[in-house]
């Protein structure tokens, strides 16, 4: 609930209304004054309190309460917001304009009044707005939401990783290395390690073929059947298959090189 | 472990249990993730209204705001919850109110003018205050010479409120007290 | 607002929501100031065995914990929850990022190639990341005292970095350049 004016407490007491006469004990009427929002706030409630009507404000009557209440924090040498005291030269200010003859063709647009009672209508209604938007049910308040409990278990995904990630790293390793021109690899070279791959990894589970079972020749393009007779002849460089043939113009045979 | 769901009853259950174990509001795209992504929003709107209906005789409601969909308690157990924490939630002051009322209404809005409408000069502790509530935050600045920080209320503000959009706060002329339509 | 609770059905709904809604286990004290302490603990106690077992089929348990009892997911829907909220993705380390791009652009080789190429021993674990993630394999062993491994990559890998063969990956040449060019 907002506190509103009517609910100060002094010395712990309550006061459930401003005194009808304008005599507050003086300790109370700081209590009072704090509990105004600012100047807009006791105008308005000078206004409701007295039963004014808000767009034809009696600006002398108005003026003389508020005055006496600036003038009794005054008296009390209560901290005086500047706020209330421009709203006091206001208020004179439009009082006395008030009090000149004006012009009958602009009459209704040139009410001195009309400014001050746009804003204390706006004010007003976003005081009324706030107190709504404060009495409606909130979480945390009045809603409850669902929270219940669940196990929280890790979706880790593996790192991605992009061609650009893997060429980068690659990059990476031959500019420390300053290898450029041993290490020139083009995509031929690259065909036939990957063949390399391909062969030994047949090998592993089939131990051993036949030369003519590792070509499709009907498959295969040239390009690939040379790529694959590279990698057979670089493999067998390396030591890393064997090849046998029992007797001229008899089949040959590929196997992993292995002491077994 | 469950294979991914294969029927309706099975993507029901799937998003019962993620609305009712998520403290925060699921937007579709949430729930679409629940799914890999493989499911259609029309699909997922579907499933929701069913899943509302479902638990329209019970405890839970299935409720719409401004950042999606959640569970939350029916009101008319408000009173029995309120007895399990018996500590009030803070009560902000008249000058935080009035200051998101503000706010809220007359969005997007700087310091300047709230202390305009308001008569008074702003805390900077009311602000602070709305602001770690994530009920507002700063949306821009506005082009004139100092560049306020123009604020605005927050979608959590909405949440909060139980809200779908601004345009559900009661309307501002049901504030003006007058019974003559201001002609100024 | 509900009147207080005249029959276990409602005692149960009460039971249900402040359950649901609460995101710590809630004791028999907690659950004893929904009802004003005016309840028995094994009154309690016999509804939050009916509770549980009106919820036996369905998505949430009612489970007891240390501090007191609580609803939560089943089990089986906890990989669909995980999708919610997925983890940071990680990120390969420059050891393992260089390891699999020795490997892949001068296969087969022996963890010493790798070695001689980086400049640093190669740590275990590197290796058993790619191959766990079946990017690299061993494809036989070179013929050499140790007889050490030989590394490949696979065919996952390729599927993985959407390639047809290793013959797409850019060739080095394309590289010598780039750098002649940054040269400039």
């Amino acid at each position: 609930m907002i506190e509103t004016p009517l609910s100060a407490k002094i010395k712990g007491e309550a006061f459930t209304q401003l005194p009808q006469d304008l005599y507050i004990p003086p300790d109370a009427l700081e209590v009072y004054l704090e509990a105004f929002e600012g100047p807009l706030d006791l105008l308005l409630y000078l206004i409701r309190k007295h039963n004014l009507d808000i767009l034809d404000i009696p600006m002398a009557d108005l003026t003389r309460q508020y005055m006496e209440y600036v003038e009794k924090m005054h008296a009390i040498k209560l901290e005086l917001a500047g706020d209330y005291l421009l709203m006091s030269a206001m208020l004179i200010e439009i009082k006395s304009r008030m009090l000149l003859p004006k012009p009958a063709e602009i009459e209704s647009e040139d009410d001195p009044r009309a400014a001050l009672v746009r804003r204390l209508m706006e004010y007003e209604a976003i005081k009324l707005a706030a107190q709504r938007i404060d009495e409606m049910p909130k979480v945390g308040g009045d809603i409850a939401v669902a929270s219940a409990y669940y196990q929280h278990i890790s979706d880790i995904k593996p790192p991605e990783v992009s061609l650009d990630d893997l060429t980068e790293a690659w990059r990476n390793v031959l500019k420390r290395a300053s290898q450029y021109k041993h290490h020139k690899i083009g995509k031929a070279e690259l065909s036939v390690r990957e063949h390399m791959s391909i062969i030994l990894r047949r090998l592993k589970t089939d131990h051993i073929l036949e030369f003519s079972q590792l070509f499709d020749v009907v498959q295969d393009g040239i390009p690939k059947l040379v790529v694959c007779f590279l990698a057979v002849l670089e493999l067998a460089r390396e030591g890393l298959l064997r090849m046998t043939q029992q007797a001229p113009f008899s089949p040959i045979y590929v196997q992993l090189n292995s002491r077994e | 472990m469950m294979k991914e769901p294969e029927n309706t009853t099975q993507m029901k259950q799937v998003l019962e249990v993620a609305l009712l174990t998520s403290s925060q509001p699921l937007s579709l795209d949430d729930m679409q993730k629940l799914f890999s992504d493989r499911m259609e929003r029309t699909t997922l709107r579907m499933l929701l209204d069913e899943l509302k209906q479902d638990w329209d005789a019970r405890t839970m409601e299935l409720v719409q705001v401004a950042t999606g969909y959640r569970f939350q308690a029916r009101p008319e157990y408000t009173t029995f919850l309120a007895r399990l924490n018996p500590e009030k939630q803070p009560k902000y002051s008249r000058a935080v109110m009035e200051t998101l009322a503000i706010i809220a209404y007359r969005q997007p809005v700087t310091r300047g003018d709230i202390e305009e409408i308001r008569g008074v000069a702003v805390n900077p502790n009311v602000m602070r205050q709305l602001q770690e509530r994530d009920w507002v935050d700063v949306v821009g600045q506005r082009e004139v010479p100092g560049r306020p920080s123009l604020y605005a209320t927050t979608k959590h503000f909405l949440d909060d409120l139980n809200l779908k959009s601004l345009a559900e706060l009661p309307a501002m002329e049901d504030f003006v007290k007058s019974e003559v339509q201001l002609d100024l």
